[in-house]
Order: structure tokens, then C-alpha cells, then sequence
């Protein structure tokens, strides 16, 4: 359901299924954790394959954001469903959403770090 | 088309999938457009979970009960609890505001809710229960998807 | 586990379609294997197609209900209508026995539900209706499959 | 939801989907019609991407046997899921079963009809 990588400084969450309160519940800890392993500067939540996503998703995009403040972390939304972009739009997290590659979308991770 | 069915089932979490599954198998014959679907199948899932986190505290014995009713493409459904009830509704409905942030619920539950459908009410009491009532119009059924 | 759900719809012969699939999705948590589900659901669908054609005679304004628990490994359900009831409860439970010929009904039905579930009883009385109750065990759910 | 194609004398009807009461009314005379057309010596129900049947499939299939009884029609009933393998059993249509190819099935009533 949740396949999560960490590539450089970078973690890489591929979500597939249903993210419903229950979903979220069972996965927070396990992303929450290879974020606070440490030096990462970044998540990007690929969501390519995600059946559906509720409310729920929002909360645990939301809690992740805090768990990566302390670290000045970007966060990234990669290939939400129409449906899914317009739940993030009420949210106030339009501007993660990104369509393309996990490749481009680390690329412009990249050069953000490397404008700080 | 007419149709109608009730759904009811304990507070427990798994339950979010199966009211998901059992409301969107029940529009099908309304051929909706994909969009369709999944708004309408968020709509269940912000109504549902709220019956059973907010309203039961998932409990795991109270019913949670969907009711719905299709009248030519136009779906009509109420999710009740007879659980905790809702403080302040006009309050409940605002964007972001949830009772349980540290459940990390992002209390964008009504707005989702309010957003997709075309209509939605709320009736509620401190200790009696809620009653989420929304309608969704669906795009006319043509009579070529019909023959399918 | 424990979970418990009731799923009441009218008899029109589309529902029996949403019946399958709801108590599908309701037997998931227990990670049924492909020949468990499939024998599930033949029997909700010969249950459920009985009670919306000789029952109610598909007349698409009276309810069929069922009631379904899951417990540890094992769910016991019934299927119930108030229609026309069955005139000779044993008689209607052999093989090929069928008051319906002309739909092209086989008169398997009930042979099905038998040989699928592990126990099947029917209560039945003219004109005040019909309820089949059965039960089927499922393999024990594995700990690595609950971790999913 | 079904596919029906004439080879020779032979219906083969390809059946996918759900096969229900419900299902098994909306296909029922169309299948018949294509028996009627004259001529047909057999009939192949290939069930390999069927995705269920109840006993509505029995009273469907024996209602086109007795359709094609006047022309000693054969019944082949092909790759049912064990589960339909089952209710065919209880049914006494195990001996209509084979597991192959529509082909292989039309060479056998190929020979079926030549010792005839
Ligand atoms: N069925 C209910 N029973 C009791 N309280 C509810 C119910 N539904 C909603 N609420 C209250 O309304 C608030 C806002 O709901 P919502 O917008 O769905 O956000 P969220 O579920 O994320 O908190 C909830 O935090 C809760 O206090
Ligand atoms: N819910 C019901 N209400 C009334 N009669 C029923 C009901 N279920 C079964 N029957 C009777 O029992 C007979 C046998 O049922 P069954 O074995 O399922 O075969 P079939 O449905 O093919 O007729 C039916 O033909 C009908 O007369």
C-alpha cells in the first residue's frame, strides 16, 4: 500500500489502493520514521498509482510537513486523479501538486536546495 | 431509474471500504463518468468515517446507517449516527477545523463534502446523534450506455 | 475479529449485483482465498435473486434484507423477504425442483447454497415470507497476511 | 457482456462479466436467435473470462440445449473457474466440460458429427 525509498536526501513515498482514515492510520509511523532517520530535505508523495484518497490523505501530507519543518523540508504531490487535485486545491496545497516524473520533481528539489 | 437501500454497520474503521464499495456499486447502473465516482465515493468517505471517529470514537458495537434513494439521475442519501453530535455545526463546517488534530484529521471533511455534492444539511444534538443529508445530480444516462 | 453490517435494497433484479459485491467487501478483512470468495458469493446470489424473483416477484418496492457477522473466522448471514413465502420448504430443496420453468430458473439454488455454506436452514410461511440463514467458516487469517 | 460468433455450424458464445439472473435475461434471446438461424450443430459456451456465474449460467445453458435438441446440437461448456466447474458438477453438466481452446473443441465435435 505504501512503498516508501529514500533516494539521496530525498524521501519517495509511492502510495497505491485506498488512503482513507484507516490506511493513514496503519502507514504514519513507518513514513514519519524514515523521515526522522534523518538529513532529509524533501518528500514527494507519488500518488501515480492511488486509487482514491480522502480527507485523511490531506491530514497525513499536513502532519508529514510539521515532522520535516524542523529540516526546512520541500514537499512535493506527484500525478494526483482530478478528483484528488481538487481536494488538495481546497487545502491549500495546489502549489506542491506537480505532474511529471519522480526524476523532474527531485531535479527540482535539487535546485531549490541549491538556491538556499 | 428508482432504486433504494439502507446500510448499516458497527463503528469500526474497516468499515469506511466497505461503505465505499457497497454506495458506489449502487450508482453503477447510473453509468457515471469516472469523476462522478470518485467524487461521490469521497462524499461516503468523509460522511462514514465522521459517523465513526467523531460520532462513535469507533466504538465497535453502534450502527452507523447510510440510507439512499436514485430517482432518475439524481441520488439522495443521509449517513446517521446515533452517537456524540456535533457542538456547533456552523462552527464544524468551517475549513480546518477539526476536534481531533492530534488524530491528524485535517477538518476538511465538510468542505470536501459540501463541494462535491449539490446539496448537503446537517442536523445534529450533544448526545443524540448526526445526520448528514447530501443529494449529487448525475450526468443523464444515454440510452446507447443503457443497451450495455 | 468482529464486525456486523445490515444491507436492505428493493426487489429489482440490479441489486443483486450490489449484494454480492457489499458482502464481498465485507468478508475482505478476513483474506478469504479466491475459491472461498467465489463460493460467498454464489450463495448471496442465488439467496438474494430467490428472494427479489419468488419472493417479491421483482415488484421493485419491497425490501430484501440481509444481516451478515462476522466472527473470528466464521459469518453467519441471513437473506430475508417478506413476500410470498415457500409452500413446501423441503420440496423447494431438492435439486432442479423449480416453480419458475418458464424464466428458465434451474432448481439449483438452494443445492448451491447447501453445498457451499457450511449450514443452511430455511424458515418460510405463505404470504408472510422467507429466511434462509447459513454459515461458512473461512481458513484462519495468518498473522503475516494481517500485517497487509 | 457476451460475444457471439457463428464458425461453420458451430455458436461459440464468449461470456465475460458477471453471469447472473439479471445478466442472463439481457442475453438469453439473442443467443437463442443465433441458434435459430438454422444449421447449427453445437454450441461452445467459453467461460475463460467469465468472472462469476450462479445457477441463472445452468438454466441459461440447459434452456440452449433444449434450443438445439430438434437439431441434435452438441454442448461444450469450456475453461470454467472451479467454483462454476462445481455447479456444473451438482448440475450434471460435468461431462459438457473440456479445459482448451475453442479450436480444440470445435475439432471434437468435428469428429462427433462425422461418426454420426
Ligand atoms: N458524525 C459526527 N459526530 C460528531 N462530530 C462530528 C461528526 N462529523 C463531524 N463532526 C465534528 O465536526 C468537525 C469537523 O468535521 P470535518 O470537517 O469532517 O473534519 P475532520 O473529520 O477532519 O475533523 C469534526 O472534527 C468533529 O468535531
Ligand atoms: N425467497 C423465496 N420466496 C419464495 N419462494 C422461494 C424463495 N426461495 C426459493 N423459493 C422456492 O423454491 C424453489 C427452489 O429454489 P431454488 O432451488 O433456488 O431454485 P430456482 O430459484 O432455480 O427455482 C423456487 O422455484 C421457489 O418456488
Amino acid at each position: 500500500m505504501a512503498d516508501i525509498n529514500q533516494i539521496d536526501d530525498i524521501v519517495v513515498v509511492t502510495l497505491a489502493g485506498e488512503l482513507d482514515n484507516l490506511q493513514a492510520n496503519r502507514i504514519r509511523s513507518t513514513i514519519s520514521s524514515s523521515i526522522f532517520t534523518g538529513k532529509v530535505r524533501g518528500i514527494i508523495w507519488d500518488l501515480s498509482r492511488l486509487g482514491f484518497m480522502d480527507s485523511a490523505g490531506i491530514g497525513l501530507i499536513l502532519g508529514r510537513m510539521r515532522d520535516l519543518a524542523p529540516y526546512n523540508g520541500e514537499t512535493f504531490i506527484i500525478n494526483p486523479s482530478p478528483t484528488m487535485e481538487k481536494i488538495f486545491n481546497f487545502s491549500g496545497l495546489g502549489s506542491n501538486i506537480r505532474h511529471g516524473s519522480v526524476e523532474s520533481v527531485i531535479g527540482e528539489i535539487g535546485g531549490v536546495l541549491y538556491e538556499k | 431509474m428508482r432504486n433504494e437501500m439502507t446500510l448499516s454497520f458497527v463503528a469500526i474503521e474497516e468499515n469506511e471500504a466497505l461503505a465505499r464499495m457497497a454506495m458506489t456499486c449502487f450508482i453503477t447502473p447510473l453509468d457515471p463518468t469516472l469523476e462522478e465516482i470518485s467524487e461521490f465515493k469521497t462524499i461516503v468517505s468523509e460522511a462514514v468515517t465522521n459517523a465513526i471517529i467523531h460520532g462513535y470514537d469507533c466504538d465497535g458495537t453502534s450502527m452507523v446507517t447510510i440510507r439512499a434513494l436514485i430517482d432518475g439521475n439524481k441520488v439522495s442519501m443521509t449517513v446517521e449516527d446515533q452517537g456524540n453530535g456535533i457542538f456547533d455545526v456552523e462552527q464544524a463546517m468551517e475549513p480546518m477545523f477539526t476536534t481531533k488534530p492530534l488524530m491528524e484529521r485535517s477538518g476538511m471533511g465538510f468542505t470536501i463534502m459540501e463541494s462535491f455534492s449539490d446539496s448537503l444539511s446537517v442536523d445534529s444534538s450533544i448526545g443524540n446523534g448526526t445526520v448528514v443529508r447530501f443529494e449529487k445530480m448525475f450526468s443523464p444516462v444515454t440510452e446507447a450506455s443503457r443497451m450495455r
